[in-house]
């Protein structure tokens, strides 16, 4: 059992089914990635696990079922989402962005503060603009840094990396295995499907809404038949 | 060059029949159009009824007043509808929240397009103007106690040895503090207090406000708790300043709806700034500037017609000319709003 | 034609059952705007019509006893298409005997042209105002209590010219009423050798008359004669004037004449306006009656809205029938002399006289004598505020 | 057959395409790759008229087209097809295609009223025409089936069914094999072949696998931060170092 | 109960329209024929004006709240066709009106050429403003002249005097035209904006024609409009019909005597002339209803009707299979406000009166949207529906308040001040009918009554 699991999902938007009973899972201080082509439902996975789908199946988070909880509760929890669009808030600035994601929190939350704006320099140096003015790339990371707010135990990311500059998706990767060594549950959804999977300790690979293949990282990039089929190889 | 007396006297001229006015009428405008543009950044609606919740919130205001003054709970002097506005706030505050809960919470649930929930609040125009009318009656009701006057035209001409007097009303002057106040306390709730910023998160991106844990119920709780205040106080200072009638309240729907939109609708600023810009430019460009100029000019080029750009039959068809000029030219308002 | 033939039969024997009704209740229509912009004024207008209604009723001397029951409906003022459906069903539906009303003169020829001509019924406005309706087509089953515009325009014009007002702001509601009586004052006015400074039309119900007030004082005038409704657009502007210091002498036409505009402050004491009416004992004695049956006096059209439905009660007496053609042919004979003048509250004497023959010439509340169009000649009392009330000065 | 010259778009902050040129020839399939975000939905979007340019040109057999609205430039034959598909829900598949052919006469109002026989006609010959073009396709079966209804794969296929209803020059095919099945892709692919063959269709493709576009595609662009990185054969594409490094990701070779 | 619910489902438009002539028919009954032909009048009116509204709203979503000026341009053209011209004023000011038209013309047609070639918009807005200022020049003396000609009396240009069918087809034109301006300057808005800018400009219209009393007499009002059908006076005095009334009443007449007979004819008489003339306009309304909803349906059914749903469904990808969205807007907004103009048209010839001040949002803009709600957007038959039942309730709803006032006092007596509270405020209710009926097909049966039909091929 890991700490946080998905088991069985089956959602549909509209008529259109979109998750057809798979199952995705992460243990703190773990990396999981999940690949698959376009509309095999990696977004959708997500988005069960936040209850911002309604779906069916078992939702799991150490043990406890939350399937029945709303998002915010589960939030509440110590889950956290980055989401790959339309991830800031535009007309407010970066440093309100960043208290937003403290909204749950009661304590003095400056540390933690401090600590994005060092794995960030650039948002303390914007820290006043507003979040819709900044190029993509930028609002990546208001958006990473809007997440870590929360103190999360689980971080949920949506193609972290798309948009992004090379040296800055090193820079999130490396930022991603630092959550991964603070005791954080990490399950990614990404684009850039070999550059995740090297890191990662575990992957789904997901089509059209069921598991196709699952393993570690490293048996599934060397696994001949999930390279000829997802990863453009 | 006129005489230092005669640019005071123009000036004077033009306050007390232009700046005063504008300035108090856009100010009762300001604080409906707020409420407008609250309800359509958080709850995603241009919402219809709120000429007439203003009627509802002075409908209570006036029934309170009457009661307080049959109690013998008045302060001399001072408008008994103040006194009882909080009780009228929360009077209304119920109203709306009830509409809330058993009208618009459903289409919320359901995800409705924006457009189906403006017609639900046609829906609920038509019940509220129906309910106001039903209590009030068709009568106009004038409220308004205590000194009219903080001094009158004739006082200021006295006090001041100009020829031109400037009068300020109780009603003004409350309007314009009062306005001034809420206004001040609603952009400070929005930009200091952590619900203000959540509301904002949520009017931004509402799905990335559910995923920072704000809770959407609070959110809509607080709008129609911010809403029925401004609708209350917006409708008191108009119904003090110029009596009570439904049908009248009705019909500043148009007004409210014009300065939203101008401003740029969803930008609380916009809101606020397209009040003004309506109130004034029915005042200014509908005045007629014989006696203006007369001060500022040597007599020999006195004026001899009434310097009117537009005669005031025209004065509602200016805001709507002004309105749809600046959406020709900006198509989202003066603010750039938003559009669902 | 099938439906033709359906619709005869039902009228066949709606016809029996009116030739055969044992005469112990009738229905007069009461048809108001009682929504709209003049529904504040129209409250009392109409309940000043119930009383003669009442008066005549409770008597027991109408038609032996049968009982008035007034059919109500709303004209709505503006909707014409409205007004024109409530009086067919108050004629066809609740089958009056005649209509009193409508109010407004949009409304009013509305209904005369497409309903009551068509259908014979007579309607009598108690403040329908336009000229216009002197010279419609009625064929004698229109009838109005209140004088047309044209004379109170007129009126007004002398009294200021007498009273030495050389220049005048004009402001009018933005409606037949307003415009026709500005119409003719000006007219009126400018043959006197008086000078209009600016005209300018407002619109009732609107949220506010700064600019309104604004213009009117900049073109010079010191006195502004407001042709309005007191519940209306009217009062917004005299007291924007008088919070403005703009004006602080006014000429009031009728629709101003109100308790709600003196209500406004010692600063109106001076001003003056006019209200058809003759005064004298025919007023005196409608202040006693509206007094006693709990009606707020001060506002206009009240009298003429009682003598409506007098005339109406009467002319039936008059005809010994509920029949409509038959009460037409005696709303002249009963309104005009000769015959013993019957005043406001006395409607129980007016119906014994009928009843026994004798003629009458109804003078009720507001001094009814038709002219050969069906409208009053009436004169107007020239009203001057003094200690923040409406006293009668003069009648023109 | 299309030359783009220094073409930009910029939303707000963001530069999406960033003075990209470009020119696909006539007859060729290009292939369109890049990572998410690269700029290469937009860039469509630009050619099909959707968005106006931020700065630049696109000219098309000869002509500057840049301020054409998209149906002006539908009807010198630029077509497109989208990621996510953008079928129209309440028609039915036959009517889908069916609206597709240009200036019909039963889409002038005045006509629907006095043409009546004439329309019929039309009709009829759409009809033939686009139960062919299912036949094609092999989803015929579908044709009377709402196209909200049809599932991810299906509606891709609807896309490219358009595409077959009219004389295009050129198809812009935003990801038509994602969600697509192996043996579906497939038949997209040789039908795709097919269309440029014999009909001489010149297509442009966005595509993540690299599968399809090294079966179909020469040359293929690779786009990156909304600025072409290099332009190549789909073998050349696969082993340019810059390429791995932004897009396939390292250790893949 | 489920039975009832599917045989609802399965027929509901010949249960609705069942309904509708069972309330006609109760009001014919227990009111009067008169009244009920009279309601259902106006019923085809509203229907004809609800049909616009529903092409515009239900096939293009276009959000219309300024029907009120469409319908007042409709009214306004049966003033300008089919009134007498009047000859003083237009000799008096005539000339130099039309001239200051011509220039007013003239700037629009330059603006419009100025924003074709891409022109700033600051320009556009100029060279209208500078043709306003260079029309008021001419303008002001003309219309001075025209209205001081017996401002009692007429104070107007007249109209053209043609028939009153042509007026009809007028109004339609008149508004289709300025729907065109409207359209071309404000459809490239975003639902709520063309909304508020539809409104802003119904308002402008109406401004217009109330203020300039040389186009119509302004608020004065145009009474006794021709009329296309006999006066029921001249009816009731053409031989012809008095011998078909008694054709149609030969036996019941036969029972009385001559006396009762001359009476009862004329009453007979009077009241056939109503019911003639009512139904006259029937079937005239019935015509054009019919005749509208024919070509409608035949449009929406053919390739223009596909391609107008392909856009509703989806603009972008309409647009990029080569249909022109924004021209296909136009052409419907400009459809939608003709047929608008048309009933508003009809209207003000069924009344005989052009009342400016009678267009109030809440009566021409606001019930006719509840109309198209409540009958089903998306539906022609359902507007009709809609039109027919709301209309109904709206003529209704006073004798209705008046009877449940009436319930209530014979509740809780006549002493209680409940009642006399509720008698004197019953008329008040209407609105919150019309308020309620719209919250609860909303909630309920957000499709209406009519629910948009699934179009098969």
């Amino acid at each position: 059992m890991t700490y946080l699991t998905g088991k069985n999902l089956f959602a549909a938007y509209g008529a259109v089914p979109i998750l057809r009973g798979c199952s995705v899972g992460v243990n703190r201080g773990e990396l999981a990635v999940i690949v698959g082509p376009n509309g095999a439902g990696k977004s959708s996975v997500m988005k069960a696990l936040l209850g911002l789908l309604p779906s069916k199946g078992e939702v799991l988070l150490n043990g406890k079922d939350i399937s029945a909880l709303s998002t915010q509760q589960r939030i509440s929890l110590g889950l956290a989402f980055v989401p790959q669009n339309n991830n800031v808030f535009p007309t407010m600035s970066v440093v309100e962005n960043l208290e937003i994601g403290a909204f749950l929190r009661h304590d003095d939350y400056q540390t933690t503060l401090d600590e994005v704006y060092t794995l960030f320099p650039i948002l303390f140096e914007k820290r006043r603009q507003l979040a819709g003015q900044l190029s993509g790339g930028q609002r990546q990371q208001v958006a990473f840094g809007r997440a870590m707010m929360t103190q999360p135990t689980v971080l949920l990311l949506d193609e972290p990396t798309a948009g992004v500059s090379p040296i800055v998706i090193d820079e999130i990767f490396a930022n991603i295995l630092a959550l991964k060594e603070a005791n954080k549950a990490v399950l990614m959804v990404e684009q850039n499907a070999q550059q995740a999977l090297s890191i990662a300790d575990k992957g789904f690979v997901l089509v059209a809404g069921k598991n196709a293949h699952t393993g570690t990282g490293k048996a599934l990039l060397s696994d001949d038949k999930v390279r000829r089929d997802f990863l453009g190889g | 060059m006129p005489s230092f007396d005669n640019i005071l006297n123009a000036f004077i001229l033009l306050s007390n029949f232009v700046l005063l006015p504008a300035l108090t009428y856009g100010a009762q405008l300001a604080l409906g159009a707020l409420a407008v543009t609250l309800v359509y950044s958080i709850l995603r609606f241009a919402n219809f009824s709120q000429a007439n919740n203003m009627a509802f919130g002075t409908a209570m205001a006036i029934l309170l007043t009457g009661f307080f003054q049959s109690q013998g709970w008045t302060i001399s002097g001072f408008p008994t509808a103040l006194l009882v506005i909080p009780l009228a706030i929360v009077i209304t505050i119920i109203c709306l929240l009830l509409t809330d809960r058993w009208v618009y919470r459903y289409y919320r649930i359901n995800n409705a397009k924006s457009i189906t929930v403006v017609m639900v609040s046609i829906g609920v125009m038509f019940i509220m103007g129906g309910l106001v009318q039903l209590i009030m009656g068709p009568e106009q009701q004038i409220f308004a106690d205590g000194a009219r006057f903080i001094w009158t035209a004739r006082e200021f001409k006295t006090f001041s040895g100009l020829s031109e007097g400037l009068a300020l009303k109780t009603s003004q002057l409350t309007t314009i503090l009062l306005a001034l106040l809420a206004v001040g306390l609603v952009f400070y709730f929005l930009q200091k207090t952590k619900v203000g910023k959540a509301m904002r998160a949520f009017s931004d991106n509402e799905d990335l406000a559910l995923l920072s844990g704000i809770n959407p119920d609070k959110v809509v709780f607080t709008t129609w708790l911010l809403v029925a205040t401004l609708t209350t106080i917006a409708g008191v200072l108009f119904g003090l300043d110029k009596g009570f009638s439904p049908l009248q309240y009705h019909l500043l729907l148009l007004p409210v709806f014009a300065a939203v939109i101008v401003g740029g609708i969803g930008s609380p600023l916009g809101a606020i700034v397209g009040a003004f810009v309506i109130s004034f430019s029915e005042m200014l460009l509908t005045y007629a500037y014989k006696k203006f100029f007369i001060y500022l000019l040597p007599t020999s080029l006195e004026p001899d017609s009434l310097l009117q750009l537009i005669g005031t039959e025209y004065k509602y068809a200016v805001s709507f000319v002004i309105l749809i000029i600046v959406l020709l030219i900006k198509p989202t308002g003066i603010f750039k709003g938003k559009v669902l | 034609m099938k439906i033709n033939k359906i619709l005869g039969v039902t009228f066949v024997v709606s016809l029996s059952s009116m030739a055969l009704v044992n005469a112990k209740s009738v229905n007069i229509g009461s048809l108001q705007a009682l929504t709209g912009p003049l529904e504040s004024l129209i409250v009392h207008m109409s309940a000043s019509a119930d009383i003669a209604a009442r008066e005549a009723s409770d008597s027991g001397k109408f038609l032996g006893g049968t009982l008035i029951n007034v059919a109500r409906a709303d004209s709505r003022c503006i909707e014409a298409d409205v007004a024109v459906a409530e009086a067919e069903r108050l004629i066809n539906g609740e089958k009056v005997i005649a209509i009193m009303g409508p109010n407004c003169s949009g409304a009013t020829t509305a209904v005369v042209n497409n309903v009551t001509v068509p259908n014979g019924v007579v309607t009598i406005s108690p403040s329908a105002t336009s000229p216009a309706l002197s010279t419609i087509e009625d064929r004698g089953f229109f009838f109005r209590t209140v004088s047309s515009d044209a004379r109170q325009g007129q009126v007004i014009a002398n009294i200021a010219i007498q009273k030495g007002i050389k220049t005048v702001a004009l402001t009018y509601t933005n409606n037949d009423y307003g415009k026709g009586l500005s119409n003719t004052f000006v007219a009126a006015y400018e043959k006197l050798g008086g000078k209009i400074s600016i005209s300018a039309a407002h619109e009732d119900g609107k949220a506010d008359y700064s600019a309104e007030v604004a213009a009117l004082s900049a073109s010079g005038a010191s006195v502004l004669a407001v042709f309005g409704y007191v519940d209306q657009g009217g009062k917004g502007i005299v007291q924007a004037s008088l919070d403005t210091g703009a004006f602080d002498s006014f000429i009031f036409a009728d629709g101003m004449i109100s308790d709600n505009l003196t209500k406004l402050g010692a600063e109106l004491n001076g001003s003056w306006g006019t209200i058809p009416s003759n005064g004298g004992i025919a007023d005196e004695k409608w202040q006693k009656v509206a007094k006693a049956n709990g009606v707020k006096i001060g506002g206009p059209y009240l009298g003429e809205s009682y003598d409506a439905m007098a005339l109406i009660v009467l002319s039936a007496q008059a005809a010994n029938s509920t029949d409509r053609m038959a009460l037409k042919a005696q709303v002249m004979k009963v309104a005009n002399a000769p015959g013993e003048k019957i005043y406001a509250g006395e409607l129980a004497k007016g119906l014994s006289l009928l009843a026994q023959g004798k003629q009458i010439d109804y003078v009720g509340a507001s001094n009814i004598e038709f002219n050969a169009v069906g409208e009053v000649q009436g004169a107007y009392k020239e009203k001057l505020i003094v200690n923040e009330q409406f006293e009668t000065i003069d009648i023109h | 057959m299309i030359e783009i010259v220094n073409l930009s778009k910029h939303f707000g902050g963001i530069h999406a395409v960033d003075g990209v040129n470009l020119t696909i020839e006539q007859g060729s399939i290009t292939g369109l790759v890049g990572p998410n975000g690269a700029g290469k939905s937009v860039l469509f979007n630009l050619i099909a008229g959707l968005y106006p340019p931020t700065q630049g040109n696109i000219i098309f057999a000869g002509e500057d087209i840049s301020t054409l609205s998209a149906d002006q430039r539908f009807h010198r034959g630029i077509l497109r097809t989208f990621q996510i598909a953008h079928e129209f829900p309440t028609l039915s598949v036959l009517e889908n295609l069916m609206m597709v052919p240009a200036n019909q006469l039963g889409e002038r109002l005045g006509n629907t009223w006095f043409k009546r026989k004439a329309i019929v006609l039309e009709e009829k010959n759409n009809q033939e025409k686009a139960e062919e073009v299912l036949d094609f396709l092999q989803i015929s079966s579908l044709k009377n089936e709402k196209a909200g209804n049809l599932s991810g794969g299906q509606k891709k296929l609807l896309e490219l069914a358009r595409t077959m209803m009219t004389d295009a020059k050129v198809v812009l095919l935003d990801e038509v094999g994602a969600g697509v099945n192996r043996t579906l892709l497939k038949q997209i692919g040789t039908a795709i072949l097919k269309l440029n063959e014999d009909k001489g269709y010149t297509f442009c493709m966005i595509e993540h696998n690299m599968e399809f576009i090294s079966r179909l595609c020469n040359p293929v662009v690779v786009l990156a931060k909304g600025k072409i990185l290099t332009v190549g054969t789909a073998t050349e594409i696969k082993n340019n170092e810059a390429v791995i490094d932004v897009y396939m990701g390292k250790g893949q070779h | 109960m489920n039975n009832l619910a599917h045989i609802w489902q399965s027929h509901r438009q010949a249960i609705s329209i069942l309904v509708m002539v069972f309330l006609l028919a109760f009001v014919g009954i227990n009111q009067s024929w008169v009244l009920a032909l009279s309601i259902f009048n106006l019923c085809l009116i509203s229907a004809i004006m609800a049909l616009g509204v529903n092409i515009q709203w239900g096939y293009a979503g276009l959000f219309n709240i300024g029907i009120m000026g469409f319908a007042a341009l409709g009214g306004l053209s049966v003033v300008l066709i089919s009134a007498p011209a009047v000859p003083v004023a237009v000799s008096a000011g005539g000339m130099n009106m039309l001239f200051a038209l011509f220039l007013l013309l003239l700037s629009i047609v330059l603006s419009v050429y100025l924003s074709k070639h891409k022109y700033n918009k600051g320009w556009v807005v100029l060279s209208l403003v500078a043709g306003y200022f260079a029309m008021r020049y001419f303008y002001i003396d003309a219309a001075q002249a025209i209205e001081a000609v017996n401002p009692s009396k007429t104070g107007y240009l007249g109209g053209l005097g043609l028939p009153v069918p042509l007026a009809w087809l007028a109004g339609g034109l008149l508004a289709a035209g300025a729907a065109w301006l409207i359209g071309k300057i404000t459809l490239g808005l975003r639902s709520d904006y063309l909304a508020i800018a539809s409104f802003g400009i119904a308002e402008i219209v109406l401004y217009i024609i109330k203020n300039e009393d040389w186009i119509a007499r302004g608020v004065k009002n145009v009474t006794g409009l021709p009329r296309p059908v006999p006066l029921e006076i001249d009816l009731q005095q053409s031989p012809w019909f008095e011998e078909m009334v008694l054709w149609f009443n030969q036996s019941s007449l036969s029972l009385l005597t001559e006396a009762e007979k001359t009476k009862a004819l004329s009453i007979l008489l009077s009241e056939y002339s109503v019911v003639f003339v009512k139904l006259c306009y029937s079937s005239l309304f019935l015509a054009i209803l019919v005749a509208l909803i024919i070509m409608a349906n035949l449009a929406f059914d053919s390739p223009w009707g596909r391609k107008v749903r392909a856009i509703r469904d989806n603009e972008i990808a309409a647009s990029a299979m080569g249909k022109n969205v924004k021209r296909q807007h136009l052409q419907i907004f400009v459809i939608g406000s003709a047929i608008v103009g048309i009933a508003g048209a009809l209207l003000v010839t069924y009344t005989g009166q052009f009342t400016p001040n009678s267009y109030q949002s809440l009566r021409f803009t606001f019930l006719i949207w509840v109309m198209v709600i409540v009958g089903g957007s998306g539906n022609n038959f359902g507007s009709v529906i809609g039109a027919f039942f709301i209309w109904f309730f709206w003529v209704e709803s006073t004798p209705m308040g008046l009877w449940l006032a009436e319930t209530v006092q014979n509740f809780a007596g006549t002493d209680n001040g409940v009642s006399a509270f509720l008698q004197d405020r019953a008329h008040f209710f209407r609105y919150i009918f019309m308020g309620l009926i719209m919250l609860l097909v909303l909630r309920f049966a957000p499709g209406g009554i009519l629910p948009e039909k699934d179009k098969k091929l």
